[in-house]
């Protein structure tokens, strides 16, 4: 493997194409949590944690689960011919959708049992992240770029940490329109749009990206 | 615990239920969506090797479905030429483009069969003039040996597309590497089908 | 060591006006009117009636507590009301009237007392208390309190305060002119009575006269240093002027004994010496009146409780008719709506401006140039508490440190947009207290 | 004689600065450039400006107006704004693009949000980001070339502006494989010649965006603005240090430590941006350590868009990448509060 | 409420989108063309009506504690038939949409009507609460394409209908021209809204 390849995904993932400028993944807690900055921050790591679990999670399951290859189970286990593997694709959004679910109230629960004081920072925003479509994003996106299991923890982690940049910086600029006097009918949510927009113009900045 | 055990079975049993549907809908739509794939390609083929038309395209490839031959008769003799997918790293996307050659190695047709590049600029190697029928970018390419293509800007004869540079170079360098590439095992081939 | 603080502002000084005038004495007013309330802490408790004969530096009022101080007579006449008059604080407050017989007879027990040097501190401390003293340097507080720190807390450091750098006000630098020695004599009964080591006195550099003359009078004083400071405003404020001659600073919420010093006015160091040397009570002061509305401009010295009024017409009256009129100096001082409100202890000064000069333009939005920021002598960051303020953000002030400002109005005066940023964080501490009341 | 007093809280005496004069101070600073694209690249280069302060002012007011709020066009920073998203056209586009640059930097760039000390992002920079990214090749290939030199600056090389020069240079020399030797070797005499620019460079006989080229001009103009206080030398040097710095080390052909840091701070934007636009207070942090925070991230971004960034050239995008972090900056770099131990 | 405005209210009143703020990513994302629109509207309303439709008739079966899951499950389901099919019979438009198909399954918009009307009402209004709020979805979808692509790209549903002096505001077809088009049609909403009331 291939290290400045890593670093490509990572750049990818956290300036070029960024999950809420570019891909457009992952808004509504993007909206709905980045008018105070520590909730951002709680909001960020979370979805950090959440995707490059998810990204491996997802990734196991697909590979050893539900393709018709050598890495399937069933292969490896029954020693079935490749060709009479069950080619279980199909069921790729409702087996992912269902493990992300299920790693989050595990998370939950985990965080819950083991650090009372992290899961009181973070457990707010664990139910908020199952429905978030981020992090079923990353885990189908994996699959379409046909990543390895490598590649597919760094894009998940990366994803999260320029999901976080995004939020971040929203939540310090939310807090300053809070403090200006926007048009009425740009109040609120429009204003947010209008100054996403704007970001996403300042991060095409980094389209064309290549490391050479 | 009895209650969890419950709720699981529910659980399960709505999963199987929809897994069971879906199963169904699998094997309706899986032929078709193969079918859709073939399909593809196989137009693909035909538009840049128009030589091969009644013929079959067997795939030649060490990868799947990135080399093949063409013959000019459906019982496979008569080799007619061949055709490859070239992979191109463009402004925003990676470029893929099936290109048709005949036996001498010039280029019969190209056809981008996938690209995201910026609509309005690198997008127009896919634009088609108005009253014409074919994108005039991907035209330039008949009958140029595909060894030598090069855009403009490298001395070569390819107009490349105003502002989008990047594009029109990944394109065009992606046929003449790719090419490069293919070549020995094209000359093989040939040697075996003269013998 | 650098002998100023970090951040500060230049306003124009202005202290042409008055500041080679020596001091007048101002004829005796018909009445005065003695508040109350002219110190920080608790109000004191008249002790007259209508209708007393008093003699000029007997108690009208008496302390109603250790952080409170009485009031003095500062005419000899007859006590003719008992009630609520227009005050320099903006409110009326309770105020004892006095009719001046016009014979300005003294109360006998104020005569020099040749051995004030030997008695006790703690009787020295009481007798502070009695003559009514409380800071002249403008926040008037008992002048007592300050001179005994609780045990544990030792004074090293006794500063005496000559800075004067408002603009305008000259009080203090014709009071160091004309009277030098008792303002040394008075700084060393302070220092004996704290038992400090050290004493500095800080005087900016723009009153030069002044440093050579404090220098010459204690040059054999091995402990006394006279220091020039940078001519930057608020080089006068406390924490500042500690900072500048000590290096230290006070902490955040605490007190100048927190790093064993103790700053006083030169007008109250004058008044500490004559209180202990001759037991005169703090009945007169010395009062800077200028301004360019003001026909000729003085510094006069001046009955505690004597009218505004009375000093504008013995400077020849008003220039204009339409203007500003500060108690204190243009920075920090209070605007007054009329003129017939009394001298009091802290009165250091009185600013007549025009109709041209106090205008001020209609404040703009922020525009985070940052110039508050540089300035703050306190590094806090005035234009967000200005915009918290605004916009009733009021739980987040406390992030900002809002009740470390200390309202030296530098912030506001270099403002391109004109905000009043003083005025909001006034209003902002208010808040932010309520709030921190409920909380608690 | 009654006088009549008027009441307000203190302070009572203000300095004499105002938005306006601070304002007006920038207008002044940025004419000496104005006269030297006049002179380089002539007439239109004014008829440009001219234009884009134009919409600016009407676009501000108009705004104004339907907002039913105070007209503010006579404050200047409509006119600041139109001047320095003028500086950032090209000589020769067409005059529909200064007008429509400056419509979105004044109406959506500043008056969605508020107006003058509201707005997040500095609204000509956005305004010409908007430009760039709609029609991108207008904003790269409408150069005009300096009266008596070439678009490099080097009188061997007419094709490009230095910057795409040296960025498709580099590109080929990295590539090798891809094209002919006649190319690469063209590139290498490029690398080796572009040191004979600095002059031009300096005194702006080069092509680029029309109040960008000359250093010496632009200089004049920081100077008189950097001695009436209106901008400070923190980000300019912090910005102007950090792309001498990393160019120098990470920019050259030859392995680390050889790169030409100052053919990087007299080419593009640089001068420009650092001393006319990373100072725009609005956007900018309020505080010194900020300041140098956001100068530094500035000089990191715009060296990192040079090298690897689709684009020759990466201040503007750097100043704006960095005016998202300014809220940020402001709330957690405060200065050491006095009588406080440390900074919480 | 009556029968028609349960249908009505998902297009304007209670439009998914503009209103309740549900459903953005695939808004933005895909709405870059009118005829991205129509498909992904399609198949969103697809999936909300079916979902719709099941969630309605078992309602009383399903116990609280597993609510959400078999919801999920039953969205899902949908959502790979509507990719299946799509994928079989309309493999440039599946491409088009990319990721943004699978990812119907956790829009907030289908997985909100399902626990807030579908679970609550009967089988003729969750219907008609699916229609219409298809249909609001889908117009606003549409809409928002349909300014983006003649913008941007000078076309409506793919032909080209300005003169060839026509230069496109190429943002509007990138990600910030989303943003910002939804921004100002938010915006003009609410002032309209706003006009509305003072009368
Ligand atoms: C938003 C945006 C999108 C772009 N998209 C493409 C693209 O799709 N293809 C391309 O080759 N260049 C693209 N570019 C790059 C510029 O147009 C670049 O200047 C150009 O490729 C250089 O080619 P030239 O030598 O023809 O000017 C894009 C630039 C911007 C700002
Ligand atoms: C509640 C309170 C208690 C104080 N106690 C003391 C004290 O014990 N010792 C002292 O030197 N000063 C004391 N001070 C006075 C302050 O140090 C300071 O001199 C006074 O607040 C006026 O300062 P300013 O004129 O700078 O505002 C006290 C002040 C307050 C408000
Ligand atoms: C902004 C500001 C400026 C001040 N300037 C002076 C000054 O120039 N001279 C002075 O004696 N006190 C000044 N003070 C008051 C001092 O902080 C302090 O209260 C005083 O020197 C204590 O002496 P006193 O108790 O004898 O008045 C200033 C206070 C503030 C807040
Ligand atoms: C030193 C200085 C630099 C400025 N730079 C810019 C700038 O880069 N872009 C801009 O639109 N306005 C600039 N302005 C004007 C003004 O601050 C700007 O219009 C505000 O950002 C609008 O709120 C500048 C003003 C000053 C004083
Ligand atoms: S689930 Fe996805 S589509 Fe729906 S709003 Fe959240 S982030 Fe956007
Ligand atoms: S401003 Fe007033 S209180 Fe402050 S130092 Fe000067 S004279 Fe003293
Ligand atoms: S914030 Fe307070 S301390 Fe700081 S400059 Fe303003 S008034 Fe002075
Ligand atoms: S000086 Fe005024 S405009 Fe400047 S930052 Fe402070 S409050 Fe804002
Ligand atoms: S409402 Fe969509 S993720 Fe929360």
């Amino acid at each position: 493997m291939n290290f400045s390849e890593l670093l490509i995904i990572a750049l990818a993932a956290i300036f070029v194409q960024n999950f809420i400028f570019s891909r457009f993944l992952g808004l509504c807690p993007y909206l709905g949590v980045s008018k105070q900055l520590d909730s951002a921050i709680g909001m960020g790591a979370s979805v950090i944690f959440v995707m490059s679990l998810a990204s491996v999670v997802t990734w196991l399951v697909y590979n050893f689960l539900l393709i018709p290859a050598q890495s399937n189970l069933f292969y490896k286990i029954f020693n079935l011919d490749v060709e009479k593997i069950p080619d279980l694709r199909f069921l790729r959004t409702i087996a992912f959708i269902l493990v992300i679910a299920t790693l989050v109230q595990f998370v939950e629960m985990v965080v819950q049992k083991t650090s009372p004081s992290l899961y009181r920072s973070l457990g707010i925003y664990l139910p908020l992240i199952t429905t978030n479509c981020a992090i079923l994003g990353v885990s189908v996106l994996n699959i379409d770029s046909e990543y390895n299991f490598i590649e597919s923890l760094v894009q998940g982690f990366t994803a999260g940490i320029g999901f976080t940049l995004a939020l971040v910086l929203m939540a310090g600029i939310r807090i300053r329109l809070d403090m200006a006097e926007v048009p009425k009918p740009l109040k609120g949510l429009p204003i947010a749009f209008i100054t996403a927009g704007l970001m996403a113009i300042a991060f095409l900045g980094f389209s064309g990206l290549s490391l050479e | 615990m009895r209650n969890i055990i419950k709720l699981s079975s529910i659980l399960t049993l709505v999963t199987a239920i929809a897994a069971l549907a879906l199963a169904g809908v699998n094997t309706i739509t899986k032929p078709l969506i193969e079918e859709q794939m073939r399909l593809a390609v196989h137009n693909a083929l035909l538009e840049v090797l128009p030589e091969a038309s009644g013929g079959v395209c067997v795939d030649v490839g060490e990868k799947k479905g990135e080399l093949f031959e063409a013959y000019s008769s459906p019982d496979t003799t008569g080799l007619a030429g061949f055709a490859f997918k070239a992979y191109g790293k463009g402004y925003s996307s990676t470029i893929e483009t099936m290109v048709g050659l005949d036996l001498n190695g010039n280029i019969k047709g190209i056809k981008i069969l996938f690209q995201q590049e910026t609509p309005g600029l690198g997008s127009k190697i896919e634009e088609i003039k108005y009253g014409k029928s074919k994108p005039w970018f991907q035209e330039q390419f008949k009958n140029k040996n595909a060894e030598r293509v090069a855009v403009d800007k490298d001395d070569g004869e390819i107009k490349s597309i105003t502002g989008a540079t990047i594009s029109s170079r990944a394109v065009t360098n992606s046929i003449r590497n790719g090419f490069k590439k293919i070549k020995p095992r094209l000359e093989k081939i040939i040697k075996g089908e003269q013998k | 060591m650098k002998k100023t603080f970090k951040g500060g502002a230049h306003p124009p000084e202005n202290k042409e006006y008055s500041n080679s005038k020596p001091i007048e004495d101002l004829p005796l007013p018909d009445r005065v009117v003695i508040p109350l309330i002219q110190h920080l802490g608790a109000p004191s408790k008249p002790v007259v009636s209508i209708g007393d004969e008093v003699k000029t530096g007997d108690p009208v009022s008496e302390a109603t507590g250790f952080v409170s101080v009485p009031s003095h007579s500062s005419i000899s006449g007859k006590v003719i009301s008992i009630g609520a008059f227009p005050h320099p604080f903006g409110k009326d407050i309770q105020s004892v009237v006095i009719e001046s017989d016009g014979e300005d007879r003294w109360n006998e027990k104020i005569k020099f007392d040749e051995k004030y040097m030997d008695i006790p501190v703690k009787e020295m401390i009481e007798k502070i208390q009695n003559a009514g003293l409380a800071g002249m340097g403008g926040a008037a507080f008992p002048t007592h309190v300050k001179l005994s720190p609780p045990p544990p807390k030792k004074i090293e450091i006794a500063i005496l305060n000559g800075a004067e750098c408002e603009p305008y006000l000259t009080s203090d630098h014709r009071l160091m002119l004309e009277k030098t020695e008792d303002i040394i004599k008075g700084f060393k009964l302070i220092m004996k009575i704290l038992d400090a080591k050290y004493g500095y006195i800080g005087i900016e550099n723009n009153k030069p006269d002044a440093i050579d003359k404090m220098r010459s009078i204690t040059s054999n004083e091995k402990n006394i240093e006279v220091v020039g400071l940078n001519v930057k405003y608020p080089q006068g404020a406390e924490k500042q002027l500690i900072k500048a001659l000590t290096n230290r600073e006070v902490p955040s919420g605490g007190l100048p004994m927190d790093v064993q010093c103790l700053v006083q006015n030169v007008g109250t160091a004058l008044a500490v010496y004559e209180a202990l040397a001759y037991n005169k009570p703090l009945v007169e002061r010395v009062v800077t009146v200028t301004g360019s509305g003001i026909k000729e401009p003085k510094n006069l010295r001046v009955r505690i409780g004597t009218l505004f009024k009375n000093l504008v017409d013995y400077c020849g009256g008003y220039t204009v008719e339409k203007g500003k009129l500060i108690m204190g100096g243009p920075m920090m001082g209070l605007a007054q709506y009329t003129d017939l409100i009394p001298v009091i202890k802290g009165s250091s000064g009185f600013v007549v401006m025009t109709e041209e000069e106090s205008f001020l333009e209609e404040p703009k939005p922020c525009i985070l140039c940052g110039r508050c920021v540089d300035t703050c002598p306190m590094k806090l960051l005035p234009c967000t508490l200005g915009t918290l303020v605004e916009y009733s953000k009021f739980e987040m002030l406390g992030e900002y440190n809002i009740l470390d400002c200390i309202e030296c109005g530098s912030c506001a005066f270099v403002c391109p947009s004109k905000r009043n940023l003083v005025h909001l964080i006034k209003y902002g501490k208010l808040k932010y207290n309520e709030i921190r009341k409920k909380s608690a | 004689m009654e006088a009549h007093f008027y009441v307000s809280s203190s302070p009572h005496i203000r300095d004499r600065e105002s938005i306006r004069k601070i304002m007006f101070s920038v207008v002044v600073a940025l004419i000496p450039a104005l006269v030297g694209a006049v002179y380089f690249f002539g007439a239109r280069a004014l008829w440009i400006t001219v234009v884009s302060v134009l919409t600016a002012i009407i676009t501000e007011g108009l705004i104004q107006k339907l907002r039913k709020v105070p007209v503010t066009i006579s404050d200047g920073s409509a006119v600041v704004t139109g001047i320095l998203l003028a500086y950032n056209l090209p000589a020769g586009c067409p005059y529909w693009l200064p007008v429509i640059g400056s419509f979105f930097a004044i109406a959506i760039g500043k008056q969605a949000f508020g107006g003058l000390g509201y707005n997040p992002m500095n609204p000509a920079l956005l305004g010409r980001a908007f430009l760039l990214a709609s029609w991108p090749v207008r904003m790269t290939s409408e150069w005009v070339a300096p009266r008596g030199g070439t678009l490099s600056g080097i009188t061997t090389w007419t094709g490009a502006t230095p910057l795409n020069l040296l960025k498709q240079a580099r590109k080929v020399i990295h590539h090798k494989e891809l094209y002919t030797d006649n190319k690469i070797q063209e590139s290498f005499r490029i690398l080796s010649d572009i040191s004979s620019s600095y002059s031009a460079l300096f005194w702006g006989k080069v092509g680029g965006c029309l109040g960008e080229t000359s250093v010496i001009l632009l200089l004049i103009g920081a100077l008189y603005l950097l001695y009436k206080r209106y901008i400070g030398l923190e980000i300019p040097v912090t910005y102007i240090g950090v792309v001498a710095l990393l160019a120098w080390a990470f920019n050259g052909t030859k392995g680390l430590f050889t790169g030409d840091p100052l053919f990087h701070i007299l080419s593009g934007g640089l001068i420009l941006g650092a001393f006319f636009m990373a100072t725009d207070m609005v956007t900018t942090p309020v505080t010194v350590k900020g300041k140098l925070i956001f100068g530094a991230g500035c000089g990191v971004l715009t060296v990192f868009i040079r090298q690897f960034g689709g684009y020759p050239e990466g201040v503007s995008y750097s100043i704006l990448l960095m005016n998202l972090t300014t809220p940020i900056i402001d709330r957690y770099v405060k200065p050491k509060i006095f009588g406080h131990k440390k900074v919480e | 409420m009556t029968l028609s405005g349960e249908l009505l209210k998902g297009i304007y009143k209670e439009n998914p989108v503009l209103r309740l703020a549900l459903g953005l990513c695939p808004t933005l994302a895909v709405s870059n063309s009118v005829i991205n629109g129509i498909g992904m509207g399609t198949a969103f309303t697809f999936v909300l009506l079916g979902s719709n439709i099941i969630v309605s008739l078992i309602k009383k079966g399903v116990p609280d504690k597993i609510r959400i899951p078999v919801y999920i499950v039953i969205i899902a389901s949908f959502v790979t038939i509507a990719d299946l099919f799509m994928a079989g019979f309309a493999p440039k438009l599946h491409k088009a949409l990319g990721i943004f198909v699978p990812l119907i399954v956790v829009n907030c918009i289908i997985l909100g009507r399902a626990e807030a009307f579908a679970s609550k009402n009967s089988l003729g209004r969750s219907i008609l609460d699916a229609i219409g709020m298809g249909i609001g979805f889908t117009l606003t979808l549409v809409f928002i394409g349909f300014f983006r692509e003649f913008l941007g790209d000078g076309k409506v549903l793919g032909t080209p209908v300005m003169g060839s002096s026509f230069e496109p505001v190429l943002l509007f077809i990138l990600p910030p021209g989303a943003f910002l088009s939804l921004g100002f049609l938010m915006g003009f909403l609410n002032w309209i809204d706003s006009k509305k009331v003072r009368k």
